[in-house]
């Protein structure tokens, strides 16, 4: 079977540069994976969006003020270690979310969930979702729904999957032609194809030939200053959310701006300073 | 033997030992669980053979190519078209949620008639019937200019069937929405002559002088500006957004430079003023009135003037014209926002003036004066004798807004029935009330409209559109480009109501009047139509469905550049003041999740709404703590203009100027769609229209205004 | 009218005056099995809960009463296995409360989650690298075994004690009480500890994180411990107002201060333990991850220090102090003083445990979330006690609970 | 009578003998009690066995009568109407597109099934609504790609022969969860003889085991 041929770890590096924060990104989940809407979204905290879109400020006041964009779908964390033990993976009682070791994609199976939010809980960058309403759409809209994902039913978590059935498809594809793999242009999540500034990179992180790969340049070994921590990229423009919680997410970000680099994670005073210009082990 | 007790404890016993060593309860537990999989309430979409249809959106005038994912016939996914001129391959997030559009509660899903204050049900030949019966009763009257017309545009082969009925019909009376194309062709007739527009190459230029125009906020065509930003960084072009408030433009800009609202032209002015002062321009193609010009500008725009006018340093003033002249491809934008409400004209020729004195025109990253495309050749229309006389009188007004005003004014109705094609003036007009107004003295309006929205609502008759998805157009891209596209709108499915192409309707329409009217529209459909009209570009349009009609320039580039007639600046037309005299300036924000006009939005894109812009139903307000005395972030507060009043919510926003309020364009919608409307106010409502004399466009950047606690 | 029913020799109040009191609380009980259906057919849109908020009132509910519900295991425990023979006349009364506790956490969690007939599939599809799943099964084996330990008193009614069968079973079982009691503690033991590990293993919410011990983290340990150290407390506290509710003095005064001094004990040694860990936690913990200990008790308006010291001193250190000391312990309103703040302060630590973790903010961006339970969740919650008053009623009515309460209230009689 | 007595005197137990001496009356009493406990304990066996079952699954015959046999023998294979398309894609059960290849609103042969085809689908241009026995619910993900191509297995190992029946027997549909009954199996315990017999997760899950080694991610047959 192909996925034991090779083994992927799909992953993003999203340049916060380039994003413009116009949304697209969202809405190409919401219409990819079947979504749903309900009258108020401005709640916040109960408004379903795999891809959400923070928005970030240096703080200064005014007109020294700067303001950053930073979308966020889930993390994909491959655990302390980079074993697979996810924050939510590892806690959830019944098997309902897994770590794929063939791609590095943490899955979520509606089905099987039972609405227990342990995951939701165990995950610090709220990339999970509970339906708490039946999804509803205005008579007819249900005709846009796509096969490709299935409708979730009130009462369970969900959250993005990297659009692992355009995975799947690129797969059959390969396997009708008797290819042994995919090509990168072939999985590409809808968020990437969305970005109407090309600021979403999605690919492979363990091939080379990958524009993600070339991007993060993870490195190998474990951070020696954190045993936890693996895959740290060696770019020293490039970081990850809460990369020192050990969590090792494949969601990467790149930014020419300090303040930026500095907001995606906590450091004690002073602390930045000190760590900033490390990246990863020294070997090349 | 008698039965007690314990013998009904042993047939209780005896039944439950019995059911536990069946199947039943095993059975019955997996199944229940398996039921709550697949509730019959939650939808299981159809799966099939998966194919594609390319198409063009028209939801704003980017009029990009998306491509259309069909699963067994359905619609299911739009996507950017890869390699199309103008897109290649991104998508804007209306675009994306597109679809919802198909099936939006609002729809009209069949002509109505007003009957009271509630609309009924009818077929289409009655509706026609009923409004060619009243447009003849109008022409018998022997006042065809009693007609009038308000579309979105005016460029494609639909608004020119608009155009041709109005002619036939015997009426001067067309008017469209204001739009950032009419201001860009109103800016470079007043420069440049005639017949021609601008477009603004980004893409090349390595220094951009934006006058607040809204980047990657909706401006032009959006997603080629997205793209055209996003490789500035790799072309090491830099970008300098004037405004009041840090824009998400501003943000990724190279330099912020915050102004006083209004008053971008006195900049644009005062940049002039130093670039003359210092020699810095190349004056070879200047024809008439540049040294009176060059006089006003050193009387009236000295910087330390201009500096206090804009609350700008004269040392920025003169650095920026210094950085703007010493740039390789220079190049300054016009339109605030998206550039299309409250422009004006002075500011879009101060502006542009910076580009002619700099010397940029037809020059590669540049702003290009283009002919306006002209790739339609219809019949000659044919007049009888009514039209004949319609043809004769003068138009009411200069622009919509005008037009409205003077429908108020008139005691009696001076129009006696209203087409609105494809356009929401009582929402996204200033002051909507006044509009509304002016709806209700003209005794018959017919809206031809896919959605029942707050102007569809004021209609005696709604003739029921399809939508850009069911229908075929052709759509020619200017929005700013220096490229001049047509594209074609393919339907990629049957209409999902009964409604009809807008070019249908109207032949349906003409073919009821009958006579010289009917002979103006004498096609079987408007899909035979189109391919007549196009007839030099259709073979090529049919098969790539778009055709790249190479940039016009005024004259070819080796010839030079265009002529630049000073004329109208060199009077100083006074600039647009803020209405009212309170302490504060209200400000509307053009946000690239919301539309701001036609359509109104997707339930998709007011989910990405951010609730610093809306929570519940409260609009947010932003203002700069500075100014924000007595009020608490988060808080509630009344807002106060001239022209009305609304409960807001306050935000405390370091990035607006002191001084400043910014309320979102956009939301406030009215009518019956509970994911869209009923969601904060429209800020339309509490700004009052400020007509420019000279253009007749309404220029009111904002209004006066004053915030207080509740 | 009941008067078969009621043991010998134990006088009652008369059957109607039972019958209002039992209305009243009924009434409540009704009040929340009518929001727990509106939850079931309605789904969980019916609470306040939020995607930031997964878990909220109901888990702290949950946490709280098992933890109060410990006094069942340790008395247990110390009667059956280390032989402290005078629990014999509280152990019954420490089984019945947590048989209450154990049932309402079972119908709490049962109503808490958003699928409840796919509730088994944490049985069946089990993920064994869960806390979940092991509070899951030791949670519903243990109740298994309170139920055990429960029967022979329940058999001991008046009639039921009349069928040779139930006399003799209740007698053998009495017997082999020995091994459920070991066999309930060992259980407990483990799910008190995995509903702490459910916290301590989230290793991307700094608040909770610890280190620990293989794969349990430091909180495993302090919640059983602190279970077995406020549980009593609770069982005394409840013993306590039966006896003013009723009049009537049920346990002797040794046994009281018996068990309120091994209370003592367990809650002294617990919050030594518990302020190492707060203090490692605060020093060594968040800090590795970036965050200063002021990051998670301020720039909100309800979490601030006050719950931190309210929690280890105040319903800790005190209660502690005031158990050990033989002359507080053993002057009433010191040692009831002492067991109220003990049971408030095992709730308020599971409060911080659940709630507080999921109101601190984690990425640098982000914001404090702050909730306020709806009307339906806190119905549910008052549902297991209104359910317990009434069930301890009608144990207290018609089973011989208290072995000494004849021979106590006799005795005031002949004086 | 007496047989039961005995049967009471065993079913009453060691334990309790001492109490039955005391209290002949019980006897009879707990005698009696056998008796209704046997008959309820019967009653309940045999309907969970045998009445459950059939009240479970709803019986819906199909539009008319399929032979695949004739079919397979006319067009050689299960390829020409059940194929992979080409993005790897699986094309199911033909459309009447397909169907009219060969057919026309003309019979080609004279039963009454392809007359009721003729009549009432070709000739009104509907689709027949087929009810699909191997039909696997929403949320599963499964490609034909893999299993064809990628391990080169047979239609038969999952559907069975069914290429060789000359009727189609009636669809049974589960009344609660809607599922075809041939996934949970005919065997009301879900008992399998044949590969194809049964088709839960556990059944997928098993076979991966054994070709791949490992029973694979939840993504990898979920969606």
């Amino acid at each position: 079977m192909i996925q034991d041929k090779k083994e992927h770890k799909f992953g993003m590096v999203i340049d916060l540069d380039k994003c413009t924060g116009c949304g697209s990104c969202m809405v190409s989940c919401m219409s990819e994976n079947n979504i749903p809407f309900k009258e108020d979204e401005s709640r916040k905290k109960d408004s379903i969006t795999w891809m959400r879109v923070y928005k970030l400020t240096n703080g200064k006041s005014f007109p020294d003020i700067q303001i950053a964009y930073l979308p966020r779908p889930c993390q994909h964390c491959s655990g302390k270690g980079g074993h697979g033990h996810s924050p939510c993976v590892s806690v959830c009682p019944a098997t309902a979310t897994d770590y794929g070791y063939d791609t590095g994609i943490v899955s979520q199976i509606y089905t099987r969930c039972f609405g227990c939010r342990y995951c939701m809980g165990a995950c610090p960058y709220h990339a999970r979702y509970f339906n708490w309403w039946d999804p509803e759409w205005p008579a007819g809209q249900e005709k846009y729904l796509s096969p490709n994902v299935s409708p979730r039913m009130r009462g369970v978590v969900e959250k993005c999957s990297l659009c692992y059935h355009r995975y799947q498809a690129a797969r059959d594809k390969a396997y009708y032609e008797g290819r042994d793999d995919i090509e990168e242009s072939e999985y590409q999540t809808a968020c990437t194809t969305a970005c109407p500034a090309g600021a979403i990179v999605f690919g492979d992180l363990n091939d080379p030939s990958h524009m993600v790969h070339q991007i993060v340049k993870p490195d190998p070994h474990p951070d020696p200053m954190n045993k936890y921590v693996v895959d740290k990229s060696r770019n020293p423009k490039v970081f990850r959310l809460l990369e020192r919680l050990g969590t090792n997410t494949k969601i990467y970000y790149l930014s020419e701006r300090e303040w930026v680099r500095k907001a995606g994670d906590n450091y004690l005073d002073g602390e930045w300073d000190k760590v900033k210009n490390h990246h990863g082990s020294s070997s090349k | 033997m008698k039965v007690d007790r314990r013998s009904f404890l042993g047939l209780g016993l005896g039944a439950v030992a019995g059911v536990v060593v069946s199947p039943v309860g095993l059975k019955l537990t997996d199944d229940s669980s398996i039921w709550t999989q697949n509730w019959p309430w939650t939808p299981v979409p159809v799966d099939g053979e998966v194919s594609y249809d390319s198409s063009v959106c028209n939801l704003c005038p980017g009029n990009c190519g998306i491509s259309v994912r069909k699963i067994a016939d359905r619609p299911v996914k739009i996507e950017g078209l890869a390699g199309y001129p103008i897109n290649d391959g991104g998508a804007c997030l209306h675009g994306i949620a597109g679809l919802q559009y198909l099936y939006d509660p609002a729809r009209v899903k069949t002509p109505l008639i007003k009957k009271g204050d509630k609309f009924e049900k009818i077929s289409w030949e009655d509706a026609i019937t009923l409004v060619a019966g009243k447009l003849a009763n109008i022409r018998k009257g022997g006042a065809p200019q009693k007609l009038a017309c308000i579309t979105d545009k005016t460029q494609g082969s639909v608004p020119k069937l608009f155009d041709r009925f109005l002619t036939a019909f015997g009426s001067p009376n067309l008017y469209t929405m204001p739009s950032l194309e009419s201001c860009l062709e109103l800016t470079a007739q007043t420069l440049h002559g005639n017949g021609n527009t601008l477009g603004f190459d980004l893409e090349n230029s390595d220094f951009i002088l934006s006058f607040g125009a809204g980047l990657i906020e909706g401006w032009g065509s959006p997603v080629s500006c997205f793209k055209a930003n996003a490789s500035r960084k790799k072309r090491g072009a830099k970008l300098y957004q004037i405004e009041p408030r840090l824009s998400n433009t501003a943000a990724c800009a190279d330099k912020w430079i915050p102004i006083k609202p209004g008053t971008e032209a006195d900049l644009a002015l005062g940049i002039c003023a130093v670039m003359i002062k210092n020699n810095q321009f190349n004056s070879s193609t200047f024809k008439d009135g540049f040294n009176r010009f060059a006089i006003m500008v050193r009387n009236k725009y000295a910087p330390a003037k201009v500096a206090g006018i804009c609350g700008i340093k004269v040392a920025d003033i003169e650095k920026i014209a210094g950085q703007f002249v010493m740039a390789k491809r220079p190049l300054a934008i016009p339109g605030r926002g998206r550039g299309r409400n409250g422009q004006s004209l002075k500011e879009f020729a101060a502006v542009h003036t910076l580009n002619c004195l700099v010397g940029n025109l037809n020059q590669r990253g540049g702003a290009f004066v283009m002919a306006k495309n002209d790739y339609l050749s219809f019949p000659e229309a044919i007049l009888d004798g009514v039209a004949e006389v319609g043809a004769g009188q003068e138009k009411l007004a200069g622009s919509v807004d005008e037009f409205v005003t003077k429908l108020n004014a008139a005691g009696k109705p001076i129009v006696d029935a209203l087409f609105v094609y494809n356009a929401n003036p009582c929402y996204s007009l200033n002051e909507p009330k006044r509009v509304k107004q002016a709806f209700k003295k003209v005794p018959f309006v017919v809206s031809f409209s896919s959605f029942l929205d707050e102007t569809a609502m004021e209609a005696d008759v709604i003739l029921p559109m399809n939508t850009f998805l069911e229908r075929t157009e052709d759509v020619p891209s200017q929005a700013g480009l220096t490229k001049n596209v047509v594209g074609l709108i393919r339907p990629v499915l049957k209409p999902v109501f009964d409604t009809k192409d807008p070019g249908d309707a109207l032949i349906f329409l003409a073919r009821a009047l009958g006579g010289s009217i009917a002979q103006n529209f004498d096609w079987e459909t408007y899909a035979d139509c189109l391919g007549d009209v196009t007839a030099g570009i259709w073979d090529s349009l049919s098969e790539n469905g778009h055709v790249l009609v190479p940039p016009k320039p005024f004259k070819e580039f080796f010839e030079g550049p265009p002529d630049v007639d000073f004329t109208f600046l060199a009077t100083n037309p006074s600039t647009v003041q803020a209405q009212g005299d309170f302490g504060l300036t209200l400000i509307p924000i053009d946000n690239m999740r919301l539309l701001g006009a036609m359509p109104a939005d997707s339930p998709f894109a007011i989910k990405t709404v951010s609730d610093k812009v809306l929570i519940g139903k409260d609009i947010v307000v932003e203002i700069n703590p500075q100014t924000a005395r007595g009020l608490k972030d988060g808080g509630d507060a009344l807002l106060t203009t001239p022209v009305g009043a609304a409960r807001v919510k306050v935000n405390f926003n370091e990035g607006i100027m002191p001084g400043v309020l910014g309320m979102v364009r956009g939301l406030g919608h009215t009518f019956d769609n509970k994911f869209v409307s009923n969601k904060g106010v429209n800020v339309n409502d509490l700004i009052g229209p400020q007509i420019e004399s000279g253009s007749g466009l309404d220029a009111a950047f904002g209004i006066k205004a004053k915030i207080s606690k509740v | 009218m009941d008067s078969a029913l009621i043991p010998e020799g134990a006088d009652r109040c008369s059957f109607p005056k039972f019958a209002i009191g039992i209305c009243i609380v009924g009434a409540v009980a009704l009040w929340g099995v009518y929001a727990m259906f509106l939850c079931w057919f309605k789904g969980l849109n019916q609470t306040n809960m939020n995607d930031y908020y997964g878990f909220a009132l109901w888990i702290w509910a949950d946490l709280a009463v098992i933890a109060v519900g410990g006094g069942a295991f340790f008395t247990g425990l110390l009667k059956y296995i280390f032989n402290v023979d005078e629990l014999k006349n509280i152990i019954n009364f420490a089984v019945i409360i947590g048989f209450i506790c154990y049932s309402s956490a079972l119908l709490i969690l049962a109503i808490d989650i958003g699928q409840p007939l796919r509730g088994w599939f944490i049985f069946w599809h089990a993920n064994v690298h869960s806390m979940l799943t092991e509070v899951a099964f030791c949670l519903s084996c243990y109740f298994a075994v309170l139920t055990i330990e429960f029967i022979p008193n329940l058999l001991e009614n008046r009639q039921a004690n009349k069928v040779p069968f139930f006399r003799h079973l209740a007698h053998n079982m009495h017997g082999v009480m020995a091994i459920f009691a070991a066999t309930g503690a060992f259980l407990s033991f483990f799910h008190q500890g995995s509903l702490g590990g459910v916290a301590g293993v989230m290793y991307g919410r700094p608040f909770a994180v610890r280190e620990g011990l293989l794969i349990w983290p430091w909180t495993f340990f302090l919640f059983t411990w602190s279970a077995a150290a406020f549980g009593p407390c609770f069982t005394l506290l409840v013993t306590w107002i039966t006896e003013v509710v009723t009049g009537k003095k049920l346990v002797k005064d040794n046994v009281v201060h018996l068990l309120a001094k091994i209370s003592g004990w367990m809650i002294t040694t617990y919050i030594i333990a518990k302020i190492i860990d707060t203090i490692y936690w605060a020093y060594v913990t968040a800090p590795s991850l970036g965050f200063k200990m002021s990051h998670f008790y301020t720039n909100n308006s309800f979490y601030g220090y006050w719950i931190l010291i309210t929690e280890i001193v105040v319903c800790g250190v005190i209660p502690g102090i005031l158990l050990l000391n033989k002359s507080t312990r053993e002057n009433s309103t010191t040692r009831w003083i002492a067991i109220v703040l003990g049971v408030i302060g095992v709730c308020l630590n599971r409060w911080v445990m659940v709630l507080q973790i999921m109101a601190v903010p984690v990425m640098s961006f982000d914001t404090w979330a702050l909730y306020v339970p709806s009307w339906q969740e806190v119905a549910t919650t008052v549902l297991p006690v209104a359910y317990g008053i009434i069930f301890i009623a009608i144990t207290y009515r018609y089973l011989p609970v208290f072995p000494q309460e004849r021979e106590l209230n006799h005795t005031k009689l002949e004086q | 009578m007496s047989k039961i007595e005995n049967k009471a005197e065993n079913g009453s137990g060691e334990g309790v003998e001492k109490g039955t001496a005391d209290d002949p009356k019980d006897d009879k009493g707990l005698g009696l009690g056998v008796i209704f406990f046997m008959v309820a304990f019967l009653v309940c066996f045999l309907s969970g066995w045998l009445l459950f079952p059939k009240l479970l699954y709803s019986k819906k015959e199909q539009p008319f009568n399929f032979d695949h046999k004739l079919h397979v023998a006319e067009v050689g294979d299960c390829e020409t109407c059940h194929f992979l398309r080409e993005d790897g894609t699986f094309s199911g059960l033909p459309s009447m597109e397909s169907c009219l290849e060969c057919h026309t609103d003309e019979p080609m042969g004279e039963t009454k099934d392809e007359a009721i085809f003729a009549r009432e689908y070709v000739a009104k241009e509907k689709e027949v609504p087929w009810l699909v026995y191997s039909k696997q619910p929403d949320c599963v993900f499964f490609s034909h790609a893999a299993h064809i191509n990628g391990a080169g297995m047979d239609c038969i190992t999952c559907h069975g022969p069914i290429g060789e029946s000359t009727t189609s027997r009636p669809y049974e549909e589960n009344r609660i969860t809607g599922y075809s009954r041939d996934i949970w199996g005919k065997n009301i315990w879900g008992i399998k003889k044949h590969s194809w017999d049964r088709m839960k997760m556990d059944d997928c899950a098993v076979c991966h085991k054994k070709e791949t080694g490992q029973q694979g991610y939840c993504f990898q047959c979920h969606k």
